[in-house]
């Protein structure tokens, strides 16, 4: 049997630099997958792209159509933005039975969507980072933040998650405003931001868009001194455009602790491009957990394979890192159970997203060190 | 204005998004040909059986033949649509001829563009638009002299002589002045480049009388001064007056021809076509 | 002036038909033949249709403002996104305690806000000189800060109920189809503000008004959380039509796709489709009608002669401004329905997706391909060129990968291969700059 | 009647109209003469409501209609021509009579769609009226003409008829002459003293030409510099000094040259 | 009261980031105000246009650095910046012989050179994209500060601190030298006033032996010039982002406007009058007030309108601006 994966994510629009490592990551799964030869008697599987311009949900709809109606898809690595995926999951999704597993629709609105279990994502809801980052200002004892965001359902609902968090915990947020990405001039945000003050500022953005343009402009004014970054900022641009000048900020990002991890960096490394962008090690997970589900369920059917993802993901089972897909087909076959870790560390709960282990990272020395997880 | 009706009336008052001055009427990217040789006895200017139109329309001057002697002064006249304008373009190589051949100082200049013909020696005022309205008056006259490389302001200084009014405005933005001052500027423009010939299309149009008088005083003057003239005129009676030689133009062709007395004592073309 | 006299050949009267049948095998062919050009799914070409017909009201609209009177809109976002605000406070369920908490009081602050603007412009009309000026800048400055003062309070207790699923004010819970006309009414009434200042300056400055007061609108739904949850999005908006899920658990539904030998998937993603392709023809038609019947009227000659030249017009006794003022109204009023239509369709609103090259340009694109000033014209540029902005996804790779095929593999081949998506820009501009120059009146050209 | 109460319009610094005051009786054709740049044109731009004036009034038949905007003035009777015809050039000539009368049913939008027997009605009745006004024009039989095609001539003839659709009490002439070949100019010379005549209307003219403003015109009104610098009959006008000086002119000074 | 600290936060926030930003406006109205005044159309393609000189550039300083090239203190990009000029300018005219040029010789009526400038920006959106991609580029180098924070507070012994970038005084220097060029070039400069006559009055222009085509080159080589620069400028102050472009063309739009379209000096006061005022009605005064009027220190943030809404502040300008001077703050084309 081929089997057909559709990868739907953003190639054009707001979030188009993101979408090829995330393929790519999606892509190494397969190609793992279709070399161990193991799967469903030696189905093969290939991919459909749609792009779903993360911000037009007519275009994503129509292209996720395509995909899931003509060329026949039997899951989806996707949608990439909160908005988009949900459109695409209410028109496609569903009416089709196709399962979408998605690697960065972080909006909370997903927790509790009407789903017929066949929606999951391999990131944590953003609710959950923002009580993570709220315990990390405590901890490191900062009670003053000005906070800034991305203006889409992201940046915003991750603000006001951390806001409600950090307040509860005693913190005081001087303002939470939003910046607008792909804008052409980030002073008078940046002004806003100094006139209110605060020991830290959370800067809840993308660090290919606006999120740069504020971290640059808060810098070279001098406003503040300590960043505070969230996954959308977490990433090597940031180590390579800022390192030496952030010394002493810190911030966090969806990622397991230890061994996974590295290596799923290293192999994307040899498969030449960068595995520790945002999002590319969950889009590889969740490419993994649909062909580790087809294969336990023994069907490539979404109606039958939906029912397994649960339990390929959670324990209990063997740990299966990346790069050992091959392994983990032939336990499946041998009838054996699997836990799939991953490169993040999956773990689903509630209605099947991840349960969010994130590592905490600090500026030191002109390099981003992670100094621990929660 | 061809294939561009879509668009002809819409949007195009919206300042925002487009210029509402109107735009050039003159192709520009017209390449001229190559000069040939003149004739033996022709006049210094002769515009000689000239047939053609605009574009790809009917013809609209027939066999017309327009010429000017050295030191002379040409009228045209003739009723509206006639094709007076339109033979004066055809001299200056504003629209392509389909026959007859334009001749000037003993070369043939058919296959010049307009541009060419100004480094020829010809100068032009047209019956509108014919000053650079933001320009001082000082500029204005700065342009006429584009082609010139060498120095000006001696030719600058004999035209503020010929016209004290613009003399004395000569700082000032021409868009600024009185219709009678602009006419005054705009053939100051065309004598700035030394031209060996001036063409005038209705120089007195909507002008008060007292300017027409003055207007054509200076005429009379420059024409004196060896310069030849060819105009266009509606004020017929005024224009047959001071004309070393007179055409009178119908439907495109050639109705009569003669000096201005001879044509002014013709009762048939008094009573036809100069109102009187 | 050669330009006034309009050939009209033999030909051209079959043009419309033919272009109309062009268009039809294309979806046909997209619906029937499966290779590297269609799907061959009806679902994909029906949902093709369905937007490209949301795309033909919206270019209706802007066809009667460009085409009938040659006023420049490109806010056509602006009006779009207002529109959809419709379904979204009329069709949803209310919030509960979301009016108790501040409802009132928003009300209250947006008729002090309206109230001091007309008052500030009655000051601006009755004074003269510098005082006028004056008083009515301090009219407008005090007006500010008492909105500020009644609203602020207002939106932070809407906001602060229940944030996390709601935290806006709701809809009525009215059937979604009512939120149509009533999105409709919501662009138009913003078009009368916008019109009545940016028609009255001197010089027309419309297209930079509008410019602006799209992306003004877009911000204000972007960061209005109470209206309607801002960048968090509204999902879930109430259908006119059936789910296909209920289709496909439905018996009779189901022996229904059989006798069509379709699964039932499939049959009720069609039936579904259907359905809102009948409710979109049925107002795209009844547009049309209206449009052609005032079109070839004495209010059509007016408009034509306005177009032609205005300070004519004027003095010919037209009142100018306000038949531009009531043009530019209904076109948005226009925009604004297919807006509702388009939230309608997606069952979701998300005020980050309104971007002005997709909802304004490209819009303008199908008009002027289409055919200015021709009603028929903007259906059949919006339909068309919906179905290539869609399928150039999948023939740019394609056209890539067969431009490329001789190249030597390498980086420069990579690039371009990975480049693909991004055809779809480069193709719409050209054959924009195609048909000006090979059409420049449009496809169907204004008779 | 309308009169003109120091009448002020300035650009920047510059006093086009600078206190003008005078009075178009009721049945006249009065001439409007002065030097270039006298104000005649933007005189009639206030009047006309083109442009707004910087103080003084207008009143016709004891209203004041100062600034009122050029529709509403229509709608008074008070009509005006282009200095350049300013023709609606992509309509047939028909078209343009038709679209001239106010008020028509069928230029409601709403009631294009509910009374289209009533408008069908109207359309006809205006038809008629047209055809009827190109036959006083003697340009009949370029009904189906796009005006756009239309020589210099007749389509100054076109704006005339624009004029006579409706009921005009007074209309403003800028103009005519310019450029327009004498005997044509002889044709709307009859038009307007034809109209003056039989339809009562009142004309006010601009024109350079002394022949057709003598012929023409009683009482005649000498702007220059923004003011009122004259008034009387057109001969009287023609031998006051001030105006010879300002206007007219004592002829070419160079006439002994001509010729020589 | 604490007037040092207030100017120092006042220049540090409002004034310096505004000067800079406002420079860049005004140059990016420049170009569409020349091609407004002498092509008479809105050139919408004016935005991705600049994209695409300023990814030239980016990638000849890339090769530059490459070779080990630098400028020591100043950007490496300057050096890039006279060839990059020059490859915009040929695509630029390339561009027009194949698009503008034919409606041109047409006599085309204007807004149709703006319809086809809208097919022009889709295509140098989607080529922008074939030539650097999508990312967000980095290309400066050299010394990043004149002055900066610490060493300022170090020096002043203030509260607040004060930062001078090198790219934001190499834009106002740049500007000035660049509008201070142009404007003698128009004035005085045969070529400069033929354009101005051109602009004026094409056929004339004709007549007077001026080529027409030849002003139209100069026009578009010096909007190229224009384009490159104020993006190369823009790049090295905040980053290069593709997108970025297209959105400033509606700031740069709103700063031709105002200034009075068609006219070079208001192109210049448009840009700097949106950026101040961008930046100044949305700045939260608080902090200022507290220097100048301690006892006073309010508890709110002082801010007129939320940044989210500071674009919408320059269109309200914009239309105040129309509404009393309907040409714009200086006349735009003369009468
Ligand atoms: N640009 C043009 N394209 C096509 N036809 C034209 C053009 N210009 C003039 N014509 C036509 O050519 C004929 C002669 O026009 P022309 O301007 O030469 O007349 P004229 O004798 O100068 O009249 P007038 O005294 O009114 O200026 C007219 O029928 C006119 O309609
Ligand atoms: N819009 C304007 N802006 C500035 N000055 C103007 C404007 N309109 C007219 N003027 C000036 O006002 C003066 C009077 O112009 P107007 O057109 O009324 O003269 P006119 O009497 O009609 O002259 P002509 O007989 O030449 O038509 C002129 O000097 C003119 O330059
Ligand atoms: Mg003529
Ligand atoms: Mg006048």
């Amino acid at each position: 049997e081929d089997i057909k994966l559709g990868i739907a994510l953003g190639f054009t629009g707001a979030l188009e630099s993101l979408a090829p490592p995330m393929e790519a990551g999606a892509k190494m799964a397969i190609e793992e997958v279709n070399e161990s030869g193991l799967l469903l008697d030696g189905s093969t599987v290939s991919t459909v792209n749609a792009d779903t311009t993360c911000t037009d949900a007519a275009a994503a709809t129509t292209a996720v159509e395509r995909i899931v109606t003509a060329e026949g898809v039997k899951g989806i690595v996707g949608g990439m933005c909160s908005g988009e995926t949900i459109a695409t999951l209410e028109k496609v999704a569903l009416p089709n039975g196709i399962v979408m597993i998605s690697p960065s629709a972080t909006s909370p609105a997903l927790s509790t969507i009407e789903d017929n279990d066949l929606f999951f994502r391999t990131s944590p809801s953003d609710a959950r980072q923002g009580e993570v980052m709220a315990n990390i200002l405590m901890d490191r004892g900062i009670q003053t933040v000005a906070v800034t965001y991305t203006n889409n359902d992201y940046g915003k609902g991750l603000a006001d998650s951390f806001q409600a968090a950090y307040e509860a915990a005693g913190g005081t947020v001087t303002v939470n405003s939003a910046h607008d990405d792909d804008k052409a001039d980030y002073s008078a945000e940046v002004g806003a931001l100094a006139a209110a003050g605060g020991d830290a500022l959370v800067i809840a953005g993308y660090v290919d868009k606006g999120g740069s343009g504020i971290l640059r402009g808060a810098l070279d004014t001098g406003a503040f001194d300590t960043f505070v970054f969230p996954d959308g900022m977490v990433s090597n641009a940031l180590t390579d455009r800022f390192a030496s000048e952030i010394e002493g900020s810190f911030g966090q990002n969806p990622a397991a602790e230890g061994e996974g991890r590295d290596k799923y960096i290293a192999m994307a490394e040899d498969a030449g491009f960068d595995g520790s962008e945002a999002f590319s090690a969950e889009a590889y997970d969740a490419a993994a957990l649909i062909l580790l589900s087809m294969a336990a369920s023994g069907s490539s059917d979404p109606a039958t394979y939906k029912g397994s993802i649960m339990d390929v993901a959670n324990e209990p089972g063997e740990k299966i890192l990346p790069g050992e897909l091959g392994k983990a087909l032939e336990i499946i076959n041998g009838g054996g159970d699997v836990d799939y870790v991953g490169a993040t560390a999956v773990e689903l709960v509630g209605a099947g997203e991840s349960a969010g282990v994130y590592r905490e990272i600090e500026f030191k020395d002109g390099a981003m060190e992670v100094v621990g997880y929660r | 204005m061809s294939g561009s009706d879509a668009f002809a009336n819409r949007g195009n008052r919206d300042a925002s998004v487009v210029n509402p001055r109107p735009s050039g009427t003159i192709d520009s990217t017209r390449r001229s040909g190559p000069v040939g040789e003149g004739r033996a006895g022709d006049p210094f200017l002769i515009g000689e059986a000239m047939t053609g139109g605009y574009g790809t329309g009917p013809d609209i001057l027939h066999d017309c033949t327009i010429a000017v002697e050295q030191g002379e002064i040409a009228v045209i006249v003739g009723p509206n649509g006639a094709g007076k304008s339109t033979a004066m373009k055809a001299v200056f190589g504003m629209l392509d001829l389909r026959q007859g051949s334009v001749r000037l100082n003993g070369r043939d200049i058919t296959a010049l563009n307009p541009q060419d013909r100004v480094k020829a020696g010809m100068g032009f005022v047209p019956q509108v638009n014919n000053i650079f309205p933001s320009l001082t008056v000082q500029e204005n006259l700065e342009m006429g002299a584009f082609i010139r490389d060498d120095d000006i302001s001696e030719t600058m200084e004999q035209v503020f002589d010929l016209f004290p009014a613009v003399a004395d405005k000569r700082k000032q933005a021409a868009g600024e002045l009185s219709g009678g001052q602009r006419q005054q500027v705009a053939v100051s423009r065309a004598l700035m480049t030394r031209p060996s010939l001036l063409m005038l299309d209705e120089p007195t149009a909507g002008v008060s009388p007292i300017v027409m008088d003055e207007l054509f005083d200076r005429i009379i003057a420059i024409a004196r001064g060896g310069l030849p003239v060819l105009m266009v005129e509606q004020n017929a009676r005024q224009a047959m007056n001071i004309a070393d030689k007179a055409y009178v133009l119908v439907q495109g062709r050639n109705a009569h021809t003669g000096t201005g007395k001879e044509l002014m004592a013709n009762e048939e073309v008094r009573r036809t076509f100069l109102g009187g | 002036m050669s330009g006034n006299r309009q050939v009209t050949s033999a030909a051209s009267r079959w043009r419309a038909p033919v272009l109309f049948l062009i268009l039809a095998a294309l979806f046909f062919a997209e619906g029937t033949f499966r290779n590297a050009m269609f799907s061959g799914s009806w679902n994909i070409s029906l949902a093709i249709l369905n937007m490209g017909l949301i795309s033909a009201i919206t270019a209706l609209g802007l066809n009667m403002q460009w085409g009938y009177a040659g006023l420049f809109n490109v806010g056509v976002v602006g009006f779009l996104a207002l529109g959809g605000l419709a379904p979204v406070l009329i069709a949803l369920p209310p919030v509960e305690g979301a009016w108790g908490a501040g409802g009132m009081r928003i009300i209250a602050a947006l008729v002090t806000g309206i109230g001091s603007l007309a008052l500030a412009s009655l000051v601006w009309r009755r004074g003269r000189g510098k005082v006028g000026a004056l008083a009515t800048a301090g009219v407008l400055v005090l007006g500010f800060f008492l909105f500020r003062w009644v609203f602020d309070p207002a939106v932070a207790a809407i906001e602060a109920n229940q944030s996390a699923r709601y935290g806006n004010i709701g809809g009525l819970g009215w059937p979604v189809l009512l939120s149509w006309p009533i999105g409709g009414l919501f662009a138009a009434a913003a078009a009368w503000a916008v019109g009545k200042v940016a028609l009255g300056l001197r010089s027309d400055y419309l297209a930079i008004a509008t410019l602006g007061i799209g992306e003004i609108i877009v911000a204000v739904l972007k960061n209005e959380e109470w209206l309607a949850r801002g960048v968090k999005n509204i999902t879930s908006i109430p259908r006119p039509v059936p789910y296909e899920i209920e289709l496909q658990r439905n018996p009779d539904f189901q022996s229904f796709a059989n006798s069509w030998s379709t699964s039932a998937a499939e049959a009720s993603g069609i039936w579904v489709k259907l359905c809102y392709m009948s409710l979109f023809l049925v107002v795209l038609l009844a547009i049309i009608l209206l449009a052609e019947l005032a079109l070839k009227s004495p209010w059509g000659r007016m408009m034509r002669a306005i177009r032609d030249n205005e300070t004519a017009a004027e003095a010919m006794g037209k009142d100018v401004t306000a038949r531009h003022l009531q043009v530019f109204i209904i076109g948005c009023g226009v925009i604004g329905m297919a807006g509702a239509m388009m939230i309608t369709l997606d069952g979701l609103m998300a005020p980050t997706s309104y971007n002005p090259l997709r909802y304004t340009f490209l819009i303008w694109v199908m008009v002027i391909i289409g055919g200015s000033g021709n009603n028929w014209g903007a259906v059949l540029g919006a339909v068309l060129i919906w179905f290539l902005w869609i399928k150039v996804e999948v023939w740019g790779p394609e056209l890539i990968g067969l431009l490329t095929a001789p190249m030597p593999a390498g980086a420069v081949k990579d690039h371009l291969l990975d480049s693909a998506p991004h055809m779809r820009f480069i193709a719409m501009g050209m054959i924009l700059l195609l048909v000006l120059r090979f059409a420049p009146r449009g496809l169907l050209p204004e008779r | 009647m309308i009169r003109v109460e120091d009448l002020h319009r300035h650009f920047g610094g510059f006093r086009a109209v600078d206190g003008a005051s005078l009075t178009i009786e009721t049945g006249s054709i009065t001439g409007l003469i002065g030097p270039n740049g006298a104000g005649k044109s933007t005189l009639f731009n206030v009047i006309a409501g083109d442009l707004a004036p910087t103080s003084g009034r207008v009143i016709m038949d004891g209203e004041d209609i100062t600034g009122l905007p050029p529709h509403a003035l229509f709608h008074k009777g008070l009509l005006r021509t282009f200095q350049l015809a300013h023709e609606f050039a992509s309509m047939t000539v028909r078209e343009n009579l038709m679209m001239v009368p106010g008020g028509q049913t069928g230029e409601t939008i709403v009631n294009t769609f509910f009374r289209r027997g009533r408008i069908a009605r109207e359309e006809a009745e205006l038809a008629r009226k047209a055809d009827e006004v190109l036959d006083f024009l003697t340009i009949r039989h370029l009904t189906h003409e796009k005006a756009g095609n239309l020589s210099g001539g007749q389509k100054k003839l076109l704006e005339l008829g624009r004029t006579m659709m409706v009921d005009a009490k007074v209309v403003f002439l800028d103009e005519v002459g310019a450029g327009v070949n004498r005997t044509l100019l002889g044709t709307i010379a009859d038009a307007i003293t034809r109209l003056n005549r039989e339809r009562g209307y009142t004309f006010c003219v601009i024109e350079h030409d002394m022949d057709f403003i003598g012929k023409l015109c009683d009482p005649v009104i000498v702007m220059a510099e923004g003011k009122v610098l004259a008034q009387g009959s057109a001969s009287d006008i023609m031998q006051n000094e001030q105006v010879i000086e300002a206007y007219l002119g004592t002829g070419l000074k160079n006439k002994d040259m001509v010729g020589a | 009261m604490d007037i040092l600290n207030a100017l120092v936060a006042f220049l540090n926030f409002v004034f310096i980031p505004a000067a800079s930003y406002g420079a860049q406006l005004a140059l990016g109205a420049l170009g569409v105000t020349l091609i407004y005044g002498i092509l008479r159309f809105s050139n919408f393609a004016h935005g991705d246009t600049m994209a695409f000189g300023t990814a030239i550039v980016i990638i000849l300083t890339w090769g530059l650095q490459g070779l080990g090239v630098n400028l020591g203190p100043l950007p490496t990009a300057l050096l890039a910046l006279p060839l990059g000029i020059a490859l915009t300018a040929l695509l630029v005219l390339g561009t027009d012989r194949v698009v503008y040029r034919f409606y041109r010789v047409n006599k085309s009526a204007p807004i149709i050179m703006v319809m086809a400038s809208v097919g022009v920006m889709f295509v140098m959106n989607g080529l922008t994209r074939l030539l650097i991609g999508v990312d967000d580029q980095i290309f400066t180098d050299g010394a990043r500060f004149v002055i900066d924070v610490r060493s300022f507070r170090d020096w002043s012994g203030l509260d607040e601190g004060l930062a001078l970038r090198t790219t934001q005084v190499l834009t106002l220097v740049v500007a000035v030298l660049v509008v201070w060029a142009l404007f003698r070039f128009l004035n005085r400069t045969k070529s400069g006033k033929a354009m101005r006559a051109y602009s004026d009055n094409e056929d004339l222009a004709l007549l007077s032996g001026i080529e027409p085509e030849r002003v139209v080159r100069i026009t578009w080589i010096i909007a190229a010039a224009l384009m490159v620069i104020a993006g190369t400028l823009y790049g090295l102050d905040k980053s290069f982002g593709p997108f970025n472009y297209f959105q400033m063309l509606l700031p740069i739009f709103a700063s031709a406007i105002v200034g009075g379209l068609g006219n070079p000096v208001g192109a210049i006061a448009g840009g700097f009058l949106v950026a101040f005022s961008e930046v100044a009605v949305t700045y939260p005064w608080r902090k200022i007030v507290g220097y100048l009027a301690p006892d006073w220190q309010p508890d709110g943030l002082l801010q007129l309108l939320s940044t989210e809404y500071k674009f919408a502040v320059s269109f309200m300008i914009l239309i105040a601006v129309l509404l009393f001077r309907p040409t714009g703050l200086f006349r735009g084309k003369s009468v």
